[in-house]
């Protein structure tokens, strides 16, 4: 009998940091199958932020760049602009990205630059304990809101995918999610198309995955697929906020 | 008086609640206490170490590499502090998880518990730590069991207070398990 | 002692700001001092006070400036590269003469580097840091009491002398947990500021800023400043000594590894060797005429620090011409146990000195 | 005829195969693993009633799964 | 007779150091004549940004701090934190709050800081020599795009007012002129909107004004407002892109 | 002669930079430093090399990250404010072993300062700046040829070492025009970078990164980090030295300062006093031995800067014990003058000395 | 009956008030004022045909205009 | 040989183009230039100062605050540097906007010309900078006129090679002015 499906080429075989149940996992896996199925392994060099994701290099098999928190998007500009033939793509959580990063992500963006971006987007600060993110939900209890977050002192649960894509420079903004085999598939649709525009020359490409952080929400990994489907779905829906088509682009 | 010493084990086994207790216990009676526990990177499953000095006096260094003694829950516990363990000093150490093969010093104490098991005999498999720290008791001379059952009190959140009969339970089991050791 | 608690080096330090009448805390996550931010967002509400998870520490720092120049005690804490980027702004509130408190409870660089506690941070707090000629008041506390203590003299010497003030400890200081008063030597006392921008209702406008253009004013502000600087030197050098009276070797240690220091000093007394400690708490103003003083009697020193050698520079300024400086450095998480040290104290005494 | 192999060792026991397989075939060792986890198993009994589906290791976040057919 | 219009008593009687034609005159003046107006100039305390408008303490006779570039949306939410009786007001260029301080003015505007942010947008670094902006025009030619600013390059010029109206905290965010008599008034009006929403402790309210920059455009000062006309509006429309109502805010 | 032209001290240095091979540029603008990016916007794209007018310093100095972890030369430039932003990205460079060359045209600070020229930033440059226990290479050009020389060695020196290397220089410098010969002494070679970031295409895949977590390796690291900058400071100090033969008085200076100096030592001995220059070109790696050697015969120093006294510490090192070292400091915009300086030398000489 | 004042040395010649001066009124100075710039005019005997309309005040970015009525 | 110099003006008065011809003039003939320009902050109407040295040596400062000369086009300029000139050394103002009665050094060598005036007598109120070069011209000795015009050629931008004779004619005429003007 043949394997039908089995650890994608693209990830070594080291085992996850990860907490049990993390997403994270599940994130690194469809990006590396991506990877694979373009034949674009020997060409691509990934930036992580800093966060859970910061271990990309041990499970990556591919050269890789540590960024400073927030900043992979600047890197990734650097990156892309010195080697133009080369697939970059960046790795960020919610805290790299939306919050210390939010001005190096909207201005690569806006710069249409032709790099990939994957943003787990897990409503906390994973690695550092939990604390709260820009993309904390509304009354949501963290090591830093222990009150719940209110939106009169520490505002509303920001919208990276949306803003994203109101900026010219965007090729693809889409907001997919990772807490159904169903959901799995689509977002790993969503990270081909962002490969894909960028191997097309089509600008900037982001993916914000929904995503789980049991240990820190305090709950078991299949709670934590709840959350993700009955508190984050609804405030973060998902779908496809931009997208370029050839004839777009001029 | 000056004591220092090293917990280790995995998370979960509690070593942070033994030597929080041991602590509170010293302050209570006046001692100064230096704890410094140093956790992995890891969320979960990672490692608990703890540093402890014990002392009358003012304390300097908070962190020894010759401990006089050494209570280690698990391999890694062991293999990493053996060897700092001061000549003389104590090791005790769950023969439960860790193999007698691996004690290789033959200039200290060393007391194998199989707390585990005696957890479970003790009425539940969580109260590992307590055994040991009922045998780390029998071999300390400058806090008493009446202390420990004092900061035990304090110590324990409320919601949790219901487990104290058990765990003193463990630490007399854990006392008599160490009288009963012959020294090596 | 029924008022000794056993209190954790970071929560000690958040509950010493609290004293201090610091109800303004603006910070983003770093480990390992996250319990600052932790414990300062479940107490601040409840004592009227304002915490804001900000997005970033340049929003932090600018937050505390914004509150601190209202005339409120204001305080942010990091670690190292979060301090790094908060440097402009530290610049910025030197230079404009606006008090506030930052925190660092080092981990070990450069970059990302790991959550192991160091001291590599010396030079950015004492001496670097931001741009131009500006210094911070830098105070090294070494227990868990000096936390709580320490911090609130960081917002009192802020306050005096209107300039920022950092307290830096290594990550062993931030995680160790101690008996401790959680209660100030003496009344907190905050001081009138006239100097805030609270809008000019019943007096003229006021300003505060750092930009000088008519010929020879942003000298002249300098050299103000520079006299501010000598002043504090001057005024308000603290340190600790112990055992120097018969020393035929100087340690010179700050924070943990002064700690540290202390049972070598046993250890080493205890073989019959003299050994005596120097620990700067104020690391500016650093105790240079101290170590002046006791370098002229006790010709070896050894300065421990956990960096490859950066308080190392000032006491090599500041030592007797006659001294000899040896030097014991554990950079990146590495950490000068006592024995490490005896056996420098050896060495240096037999006359290897530092490069 | 179509089954699927766990790596035991790897796996974290988040139990997602678990709760996601449409036809129920994965259960949960009673045994710890290495890194201290209550694996998933499958019964290589029900070899005839896996589909292949994929389902259980599309939602593995551990790639413990490979699925044959 | 009496005067009918004067300088506003919230305006110093110090000769500006804009260039002549600059309409950052124009925007000092209207918002001094709100203040006046309003009769809240004993409790203000404006921050400027750092551009051609640092020198804002000369000419408000009001309590001022200097904040470093970029984060005066920092500084003035510790500030407005401290002293929520106060108003407290931003004053930035579009180097200043859309380049540098992209991050500050998209947190505190989504945190909703009742704060008001007046936005000079003049397409280019005005103080440092008529750099490119992110709001510089595509074409246009600047001391750092000499060849004009191409999209492939140096992407979009940014829509803050749009951006920032994405978000919830937000309860103002307009785009005015100052190029006409016409659009002088609807810009003092929406100065006006944006004090009344702090003083009605609304939230965040933006105000962006399109500027002139002749120097740097090196162009007259009368064709300085044929360029805002002709080929500022086109791209970045005026208009009002949010605006809360008291029944929206619970 | 014909190929000296009246060149500006920034286009000078930017065009090093093109000569250099570097293709990459990113940055903001900030007086007195625009220069710089002007000509390369004009120059870059029509030697097909890339110039982004970045959003902020931040994001610039991260794209040189970028590219210069890409294998290619790459640059930014700014001064004060800006520099102070990009100590958390230099730290991550220095950590993770990428070069790159920073440029700071020194601005009066603190703060926003102004833009007349200073030297308040060495501090910053040569020991501060971010967090943990790395070093930046630093040059320090004193002529419009040296902007052009040294920034092209700055290149050369980083990728040697694999480290960030800064040119620091005041406005002054900046601003100056001098003939200029705008062509390498020596022809440039860009060294092969086999560790960069380039796909693993015919190779193992490749990392660059500073957080290292197991035990010991960080602390390692550091030490390795330590050797290099060892080997740095034992091969490439650069200095110039000028009438020190015979001199009774010894001026240390660097950037503008030094040129003033020679005007100074010009005046001096027309009156009968024996003055000489000592010119670190090099800031790190210090002049430190020659300090030294120098110092022990011709014992006094004047140390003359444009800020309240930063090199002044390491003259203070390295001189000779029984060396007098007085200091002339001009901050924030404020210049030390040739006649200034002569007093100076008149009043060290009567056994004056610094603070 | 309506004028405007205008402030010779504030003004810096820009020509807003010139240019919508709806009536014309507004000229500008054949000599530099002591900032050196050509000042915009308002000759008194216009008093009659000014509308006090404020325009011109409105578009001055240096609040050189006064406006009486 | 060595010489410096301070030219002061307002922006637009062509401090600048003066300074660079006779900057570029002596680099022609192989000497050592410093030529040092300092803006006013303001984008427009600011000043312009222009510190020179010229020398056949390497150059050692390039700032000075005892020139042998000043050019001063207006009297803010005269105002800042007339007290720096060496003793002894040359001051050349211009009398249509700097009030003589300002000239208060009896120290040193002044030429008063009536640049503005001159200037449109020679055809172009922006020459004024020109008369004021040509009396520089007269008094040194290291730069000749020939070697200024030179310089005019590479100096002067094409779309601006027009007004070249003009120049030069007003250059002569300042040469005229400072060989009338008694020494004082
Ligand atoms: C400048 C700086 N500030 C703060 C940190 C500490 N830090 C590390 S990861 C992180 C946030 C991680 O959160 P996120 O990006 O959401 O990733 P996650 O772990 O949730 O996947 C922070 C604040 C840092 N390393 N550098
Ligand atoms: C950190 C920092 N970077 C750069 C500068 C230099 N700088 C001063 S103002 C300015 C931009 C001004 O442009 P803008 O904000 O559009 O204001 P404008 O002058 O056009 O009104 C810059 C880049 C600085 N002061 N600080
Ligand atoms: S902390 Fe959260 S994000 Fe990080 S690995 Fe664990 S579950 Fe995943
Ligand atoms: S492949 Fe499908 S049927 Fe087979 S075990 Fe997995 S989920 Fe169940
Ligand atoms: S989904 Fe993967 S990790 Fe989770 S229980 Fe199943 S096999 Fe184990
Ligand atoms: S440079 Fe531009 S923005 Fe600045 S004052 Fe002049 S015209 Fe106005
Ligand atoms: S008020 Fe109206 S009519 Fe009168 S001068 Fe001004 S613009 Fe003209
Ligand atoms: S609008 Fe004002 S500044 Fe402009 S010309 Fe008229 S009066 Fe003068
Ligand atoms: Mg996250
Ligand atoms: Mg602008």
């Amino acid at each position: 009998m043949n394997a039908v499906f089995k650890r994608p080429d693209a990830l070594t075989d080291r085992e996850t940091h990860f907490c049990p149940g993390c997403t994270h996992g599940t994130a690194h896996r469809i990006i590396a199958e991506v990877i694979d199925e373009m034949g674009i392994v020997d060409d691509i060099i990934g930036i992580p932020g800093v966060g859970c994701c910061v271990f990309l290099y041990h499970y990556f098999p591919i050269d890789v760049l540590e960024a400073p928190h927030g900043r992979a998007p600047a890197c990734a500009t650097g990156m892309k602009r010195a080697q133009p033939d080369k697939i970059v793509f960046v790795y960020q959580g919610d805290g790299d990205l939306a919050a210390i990063g939010t001005s190096e992500v909207i201005h690569a963006a806006n710069r249409g630059e032709n790099i990939s971006i994957f943003f787990i987007n897990n409503s906390v600060y994973g690695m550092t304990g939990g604390q709260m993110a820009p993309t904390t939900l509304l009354g949501q209890q963290t090591t830093t809101t222990p009150y719940g977050r209110e939106f009169r002192t520490e505002g509303y649960p920001i919208k990276m995918a949306e803003m994203l894509a109101t900026l010219e420079g965007v090729a693809y903004s889409a907001r997919v999610s990772l807490h159904s085999p169903k959901h799995v598939n689509q977002a790993k649709r969503a990270v081909r198309k962002a490969f894909e525009m960028q191997v097309n020359q089509m600008g900037f490409s982001m993916v914000e995955m929904l995503s789980t952080c049991n240990t820190n929400w305090r709950v078991s990994p299949r709670e934590a697929l709840k959350v993700v489907e009955n508190e984050m779905i609804p405030y973060f829906p998902l779908g496809v906020f931009k997208e370029r088509t050839g004839k777009d682009f001029l | 008086m000056y004591y220092d010493t090293i917990m280790s084990g995995f998370g979960g086994q509690g070593i942070q609640t033994i030597s929080i207790l041991v602590a509170t216990a010293a302050i209570n009676k006046g001692m100064e206490v230096s704890y410094l526990p140093s956790y992995g990177v890891e969320k979960r499953g990672g490692r608990t170490d703890v540093f402890m000095v014990l002392s009358d006096e003012e304390i300097g260094s908070p962190i020894t590499n010759h401990p006089l003694s050494v209570i280690a829950l698990d391999t890694i516990a062991l293999d990493t502090y053996q060897d700092q363990l001061a000549p003389g000093g104590l090791l005790i150490y769950n023969s439960s998880l860790i193999p007698g093969e691996l004690i290789v010093r033959d200039d200290i104490n060393v007391i194998a518990l199989k707390c585990n098991e005696e957890a479970v005999a003790a009425g539940n498999p969580k109260l590992a730590n307590m055994i040991a720290l009922g045998a780390f008791m029998e071999r300390i001379d400058f806090l008493s069991y009446d202390e420990i059952e004092e900061a035990m009190g304090e110590v324990i959140p409320e919601r949790l207070k219901k487990h104290i009969p058990g765990n003193l339970k463990a630490i007399l089991r854990g006392m008599e398990l160490a009288r009963e050791t012959v020294q090596v | 002692m029924s008022e000794r608690k056993l209190t954790k080096g970071n929560i000690a330090l958040a509950e010493g700001a609290l004293q201090a009448g610091c109800r303004y805390y603006f910070g983003y996550p770093i480990t390992p001092q996250n319990d600052i931010p932790e414990y300062l967002s479940r107490e601040l509400p409840k004592r009227s006070g304002v915490f804001i998870p900000a997005e970033s520490e340049i929003a932090s720092i600018n937050m505390v400036m914004g509150a601190a120049a209202s005339g409120k005690r204001a305080m942010t804490s990091s670690s190292g590269p979060g301090i790094s980027l908060m440097q402009e702004a530290l610049s910025y509130m030197a230079g404009s003469d606006i008090p506030c408190v930052v925190v660092n409870i080092m981990r070990s660089g450069p970059g990302l580097g790991g959550i192991a506690p160091t001291q590599g941070d010396y030079m950015q707090a004492v001496h670097g840091g931001g741009h131009g000629d500006y210094r911070n008041i830098v105070l090294a506390p070494a227990s868990v009491q000096e936390m709580f203590d320490l911090t609130i003299r960081a917002f009192e010497l802020a306050d005096k002398y209107r300039n920022p003030a950092m307290v830096i400890a290594d990550a062993m200081m931030g995680q160790i947990q101690e008996p401790c008063r959680l209660s100030p030597e003496r009344p907190v006392v905050v001081p009138e500021k006239p100097w805030a921008l609270t809008g000019r209702r019943g007096r003229k406008p006021q300003l505060l800023k750092s930009l000088y253009l008519g010929p020879g004013e942003q000298e002249e502000h300098n050299l103000l400043m520079k006299r501010k600087y000598d002043t504090i030197q001057q005024n308000e050098v603290m340190f600790e000594t112990k055992d120097l009276d018969d020393a035929e070797i100087m340690i010179i240690a700050f924070g943990t590894p002064a700690r540290i220091a202390k049972t070598a000093i046993g250890e080493a007394r205890k073989q019959g060797i003299r050994a005596g400690l120097l620990r700067p708490i104020t690391l500016f103003p650093f105790p240079g005429d101290e170590v002046a003083r006791f370098s002229g009697k006790i010709k070896n020193i050894l300065v421990v620090e956990m960096n490859t050698g950066q308080m190392l520079m000032d006491v090599k300024i500041a030592a007797h011409r006659d001294a000899a400086v040896s030097f014991l450095g554990r950079p990146g998480g590495g950490i000068p146990y006592p024995d490490e040290i005896v056996r420098e104290i050896k060495k240096a005494l037999k006359g290897v000195t530092a490069a | 005829m179509a089954y699927i192999k766990i790596d035991r060792d790897r796996c974290k026991g988040c139990c997602f195969c678990v709760d996601f397989c449409p036809r129920n075939l994965i259960t949960v060792s009673e045994s710890h693993n290495r890194q201290g986890y209550f694996p998933a198993e499958f019964d290589m009994k029900n070899e005839g009633r896996c589909t292949a589906c994929k389902t259980c290791a599309v939602m593995c976040p551990d790639t413990a799964i490979e699925v044959y057919k």
